[in-house]
């Protein structure tokens, strides 16, 4: 679904090398974690996957076809939320409906095969937002809404497209813990039944040992090959007190800190 | 309530400029600034009379040149503000033609387009319609990126993002932009209403009133501007609280 | 204006306000212990604030201006005629547009025709076109009160005739413009004139007296020997281009105050354009008292 | 490399706008538009004769008004962008006086401070000082609400807020009031400088030129109001990026 | 230290009712977590506490004091983070020191009894900056950051005040794992140290159980009588993987399950 080919980026002119030749695949149908300090380029990475920023060399296939400009039905998850500030929650998760009805079903803004439907939009609109639970703050705009309320909207008008690529950039971090493993379990069943591709950053190690078969842990300095840890925990929501569980999230807790620790050295 | 509370500070407005007005004509105590307690009665008389007439002609032009101005800049001004390059090449241009006296022009718009009332408007609209450009551009390139990202990210291409994002980000520069040219295109008025024209405010002050010295008369035609000048701001206000409502949310 | 032993005097770049400037460089106000400051001027309304605002004793004018002064209280007396129509020197001609076939005054019947409103310019034209044989209902106005404005528009044939003072008449001639009648069949109502405000004229009464006089010798200079102004008229008056080599500075009346025939006959058309609601009387606005004897 | 790359635009743009005007002069073919041809070198010649002087005066005239309105301007703009509650009274008396042509005032003007230059400087002044009040207040009650919260919490008082927040957040509003308004200040040369004065570019355009129908002359004159206004442009460009750095990151 | 009395709250005139006869008491020296589905007040809360929010009835003492404006030694963390974008990560972390020095020490909007020291200032810039690992961004833009990064300069920004109240909300939730846990064990021996008196919002449970020796509980419906866990685990960082330790998350994630549900179910 994703191969990544000998990306280099670095952001500006004189910024820091972030990507020096790294290559990376990801089948359809596979769930993927990012974890890595705070800095280390993991929403760039996703940018770069999205097409919202371009590699300085190498390139990045998505679905067989290089990235140049958004695919129509990746979707993204931005971690400040982007919702539009002058329109209601209803209207910012209606917006990606309306863009592709704008353009109709051109394959490049939106996807090819795509019929619309008003009814079954609405419907889903519905669904996603009273699943969140802020369907009774369709009328609210984002500025009178609390920061997990904003995050949920912004999943909401992400899922309402029904993408075959998901890209989530620490979607859950602002929502409490019920909730939160709530969609956890979601995430997973999408897996299932869809064969929804995913990648998604989290900060919160449980929570890449559950929503990821493969980890990818990125490092502060310059990445060239990525580090991938195997994980056959993904969805195993009832064995987050098991000791496997907590090993797993042990060992990557370690990893982290080396990733740091490296650049705190180097830095001195 | 609040609709209330708006009407009452308008008033309160109205009567301190009246206040002042009246101190101020009482200081320079010259026939060129006569008190407002003579004025006011003369409008309210002549405004059921010709200085009506003149009035609803003058609305009738500002608003055809608002219109047209509006229609042409803003969305340039949006392009404009969304493409730094071309804005690099447009920008000094538009500097270097927007302080040059258009007035002049005339001749040759009336050329152009004939004597008729069109080349009036065209000409009002040519004039504000720089200021519309330029205050729309620099709201609209000063948008916030996630923003452009995010809905990007959604699959809008430079239309969609037009569309979507832009026109209605710059929704309140749009409007801040017209408050300053509607204030503009009335005083424009001033001039342009002086040749090939027997109705308008600009020619009732300067040709019937200011070059003969009716003094009285023409601070009630300078009335009339003001309160054209107020009708349209409360006009601008009231579309700014339907399509921003999310600026007036306390 | 409150300079004791100085005049200030609001001046359009017109040939009507010579004398001023050519006593000026003739030192004659010097001589005369007049001191005269000149502010220049670029429009009539201009020179009306600065009267307005207190800032100028004196200007020259038309008499429909100084009435419109007068109209509530008498703030400003014409104590002489600056210009009239003398000799070949028109002050203001009717033109038609090239082309257009107009070529008298009969054929100016319900054409339009490019005036400055409410001033002498309309009076004028008024006047000549009834002398010419129209009727009030076959005379039709258009507002056009910038001057080189007024003259494009008659030149491109936008406006089939307009009135134009001169040197900007004579210019559009030049330019082909066709002249169907000029203020030379009018001399009787044509003329601008010498206005002090009252508070000048009372308390300045001496300067005003020496100034007449310096004003006096200047316009006989300048009748004697127009070319010998040549330069500072080209420096002072605005005088279009094409005309410049062939522009002969106009001679001026000397001596003379307006008549009351003259001021009555444009309180009538005031009265007619509501201008005034009341006709001024002819004494209580204009003085003979600066006279030189 | 950007600077040059700028700097090229701007001359692109510049060969467009005499492209332009000389395909247009060939339309009219009319001695009022003449040929760029003829109208710049004699523009190039007059700059270092007459037309510099007029130059001078004028530049110094529209830079003292610009900044006495600014001065004047801005901080009361961003007030009332802070404090609604006295924006909706003084809101429409703005919107009242903004259109009355101020060249009205000017005998008032005479009166109150004489006929020295200072009045026609302040006759500019009033003019842009509206201009340059309605944007900065529309720009600064636009202002994000966590910002002035995060700021508040860090003990920041009115004046402390108005220093950090307001100041630095409406200077791009303030540099676009600017770029509107020097525009509208270098018009208003036009007919501010008609009297009283024997400099300026308004009074050779106007007296010099176009009075006495030196079309060639006047093209010249209203090019050195062009020229006014784009190095007014850049001056304000250089401004801005050096207060606004931010907003030149990519 | 914090004594909240009958607090009465709704957003705008018809929002839903926050707190309703809501009173707390925090001691000098306490450190408090707070819980609470997403959306239940948590941030309302904190702005309350912090003065940039009045009371619809009732009243907020701190120190002794009624709150009516922002008071001068108490500092609060932004879950948006409100960092000046026009202003390098220096210039914001400096702001707070600008300020005071803006006023002097007038007790309304800086401590009374403050004194001003450049190089000290500057040291504690220094200082905090380099702690949190954004030294080397100094020069850098809010917008040039990761959002870890901007969540950084953030804590840096009010801590360099040295606030004997710290209000803070969601401060680590952008934070990777490793630096998380450093700064919580700073955010302990502060309150062994000086004396801080803090409340500390989150939605991480092992975050609030770590950081707080109360936690309160909000709950998605108007709160009334509050709901505080006392905990004695704090700052039991070594003791995370512990059975006691986890069961008390256990416990808390339960009792915010139950604070959701009820909400769920009234809307129904
Ligand atoms: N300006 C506002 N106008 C109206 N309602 C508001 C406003 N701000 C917040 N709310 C509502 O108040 C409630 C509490 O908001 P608050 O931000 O305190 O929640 P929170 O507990 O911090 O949530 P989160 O964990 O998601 O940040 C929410 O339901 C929100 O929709
Ligand atoms: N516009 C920019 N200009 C310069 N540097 C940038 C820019 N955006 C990001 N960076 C730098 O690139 C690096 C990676 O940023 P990125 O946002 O990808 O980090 P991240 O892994 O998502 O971190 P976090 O977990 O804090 O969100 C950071 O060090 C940041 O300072
Ligand atoms: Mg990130
Ligand atoms: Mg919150």
């Amino acid at each position: 679904m994703i191969a990544v080919e000998n990306l280099c980026f670095a952001h500006g002119d004189g910024g820091r090398i972030i990507f020096d030749n790294f290559s990376l695949t990801i089948r359809q149908g596979e769930a993927w974690t990012v974890i890595g300090p705070s800095g280390c380029g993991k929403t760039t990475l996703l940018f770069l996957v999205a097409g919202l920023k371009m590699p300085d060399s190498g390139r990045i296939l998505v679905g067989g076809e290089e990235i140049r400009r958004p695919r129509p039905s990746t979707g993204l998850v931005l971690q400040d939320h982007g919702l539009l500030p002058w329109a209601t929650i209803y209207d910012n998760t209606k917006l990606g409906q309306k863009i592709r009805q704008f353009y109709g079903p051109d394959g490049k803004h939106s996807p090819a095969g795509i019929s619309f439907d008003h009814e079954r939009d609405e419907e889903r609109i519905h669904h996603w937002l009273s699943w969140l639970g802020i369907e009774h703050l369709k009328e609210m705009y984002p500025s009178q809404l609390s920061r997990g309320q904003r995050q949920r909207a912004a999943i909401a008008r992400t899922l309402v497209l029904e993408p075959d690529l998901l890209l989530m950039d620490e979607p859950f971090s602002a929502l409490d813990a019920p909730i939160r493993e709530e969609l956890q379990k979601v995430m997973n069943s999408f897996h299932k039944q869809s064969g929804l591709t995913s990648l998604t950053v989290t900060h919160d190690i449980e929570e890449a040992v559950v929503l990821g078969e493969k980890i990818l842990v990125l490092s502060e300095n310059c990445n060239s090959a990525p580090q991938v840890v195997d994980n056959h925990l993904l969805g195993a929501m009832e064995k987050r007190n098991s000791t496997e569980f907590r090993e797993k999230c042990r060992e990557l807790h370690d990893l982290l800190a080396t990733k740091r620790d490296n650049v705190a050295e180097e830095r001195e | 309530m609040k609709n209330k509370g708006s009407l009452f500070s308008t008033l309160a407005g109205v009567l301190m400029l009246f206040v002042l007005w009246q101190l101020l004509s009482l200081v320079v105590n010259l026939p060129i600034l006569p008190s407002p307690l003579e004025v006011v009665p003369l409008f309210l008389h002549d405004m059921c009379g010709e200085l009506g007439l003149h009035f609803l002609a003058s609305s009738g032009r500002v608003l055809a040149a608002v219109l047209i101005a509006t229609i042409f800049a803003a969305p340039l001004g949006l392009l404009l503000g969304q493409m730094p390059k071309i804005d690099r090449v447009v920008g000094p241009l538009i500097a270097i033609i927007y302080p040059i006296p258009k007035i002049i022009f005339l001749p040759v718009i009336y050329v152009l387009m004939g004597i008729s009332d069109f080349s009036k408007i065209t000409l009002i609209a040519i004039i504000i319609f720089f200021q519309i450009l330029v205050v729309v551009r620099d709201e609209a390139s000063g948008l916030r990126k996630e923003l452009i990202l995010s809905v990007k990210s959604l699959g809008a291409g430079r239309r969609a993002l037009f569309r979507y994002v832009y026109l209605p980000a710059s929704l309140p520069g749009v409007l801040t932009a017209l408050r300053v040219s509607v204030g503009t295109a009335v005083a424009v008025l001033f001039i342009a209403e002086q040749s090939l024209t027997s109705y308008g405010l600009g020619y009732y002050i300067v040709i019937e009133t200011y070059q003969v010295l009716l003094y009285k008369e023409m601070y009630a035609g300078i009335m009339g501007m003001g309160l054209l000048g107020v009708l349209l701001y409360f006009a601008i206000y009231s579309i700014e609280r339907k399509v921003s409502k999310h600026l007036f949310i306390q | 204006a409150t300079d004791k032993g100085v005049l200030r005097l609001a001046l359009l770049p017109v040939p009507d306000v010579l004398p001023v400037y050519v006593a000026l460089e003739k030192g004659y106000f010097d001589e005369l212990g007049v001191e005269v400051e000149a502010l220049p001027v670029g429009s009539a309304v201009e020179r009306d604030q600065l009267m307005q605002a207190g800032k100028a004793d004196g200007m020259i004018n038309e008499i429909s201006g100084a009435a419109n002064f007068n109209r509530e209280k008498i703030q400003v007396k014409i104590i002489s005629v600056a210009r009239s129509p003398i000799g070949e020197s028109p002050l203001f001609r009717i033109l038609a547009a090239p082309g257009s076939g107009i070529t008298s005054v009969a054929d100016l019947a319900d054409i339009p025709i490019g005036i400055s409103k409410n001033t002498v310019i309309e009076y004028i034209s008024t006047r000549l076109l009834t002398f010419g044989g129209l009727k009030e209902e076959q005379i039709v106005y258009k507002s056009v009160p910038v001057l080189p404005e007024r003259l494009q528009l008659l030149l491109q044939g936008q406006l089939k005739a307009v009135t134009l003072p001169d040197p900007l008449g004579a210019a559009a001639m030049e330019a082909g413009a066709v002249e169907v009648i000029n203020d030379l069949s009018r001399r009787d109502v044509s003329a601008s004139v010498i206005t002090f405000t009252t508070e000048a004229i009372e308390s300045k009464a001496e300067l005003l007296k020496n100034f007449m006089v310096a004003w006096n010798r200047a316009a006989e200079d300048i009748n004697t020997d127009p070319a010998a102004f040549k330069e500072l008229v080209l420096k002072k008056i605005r005088v279009p281009k094409n005309i410049q080599e062939k522009f002969v500075t106009p001679p001026l009346p000397l001596k003379a105050i307006p008549s009351k025939m003259q001021w009555d006959d444009v309180m009538a058309w005031m009265m007619e354009k509501n201008l005034i609601s009341a006709p001024l009387i002819y004494e209580e606005s204009v003085v003979s008292d600066f006279l030189p004897q």
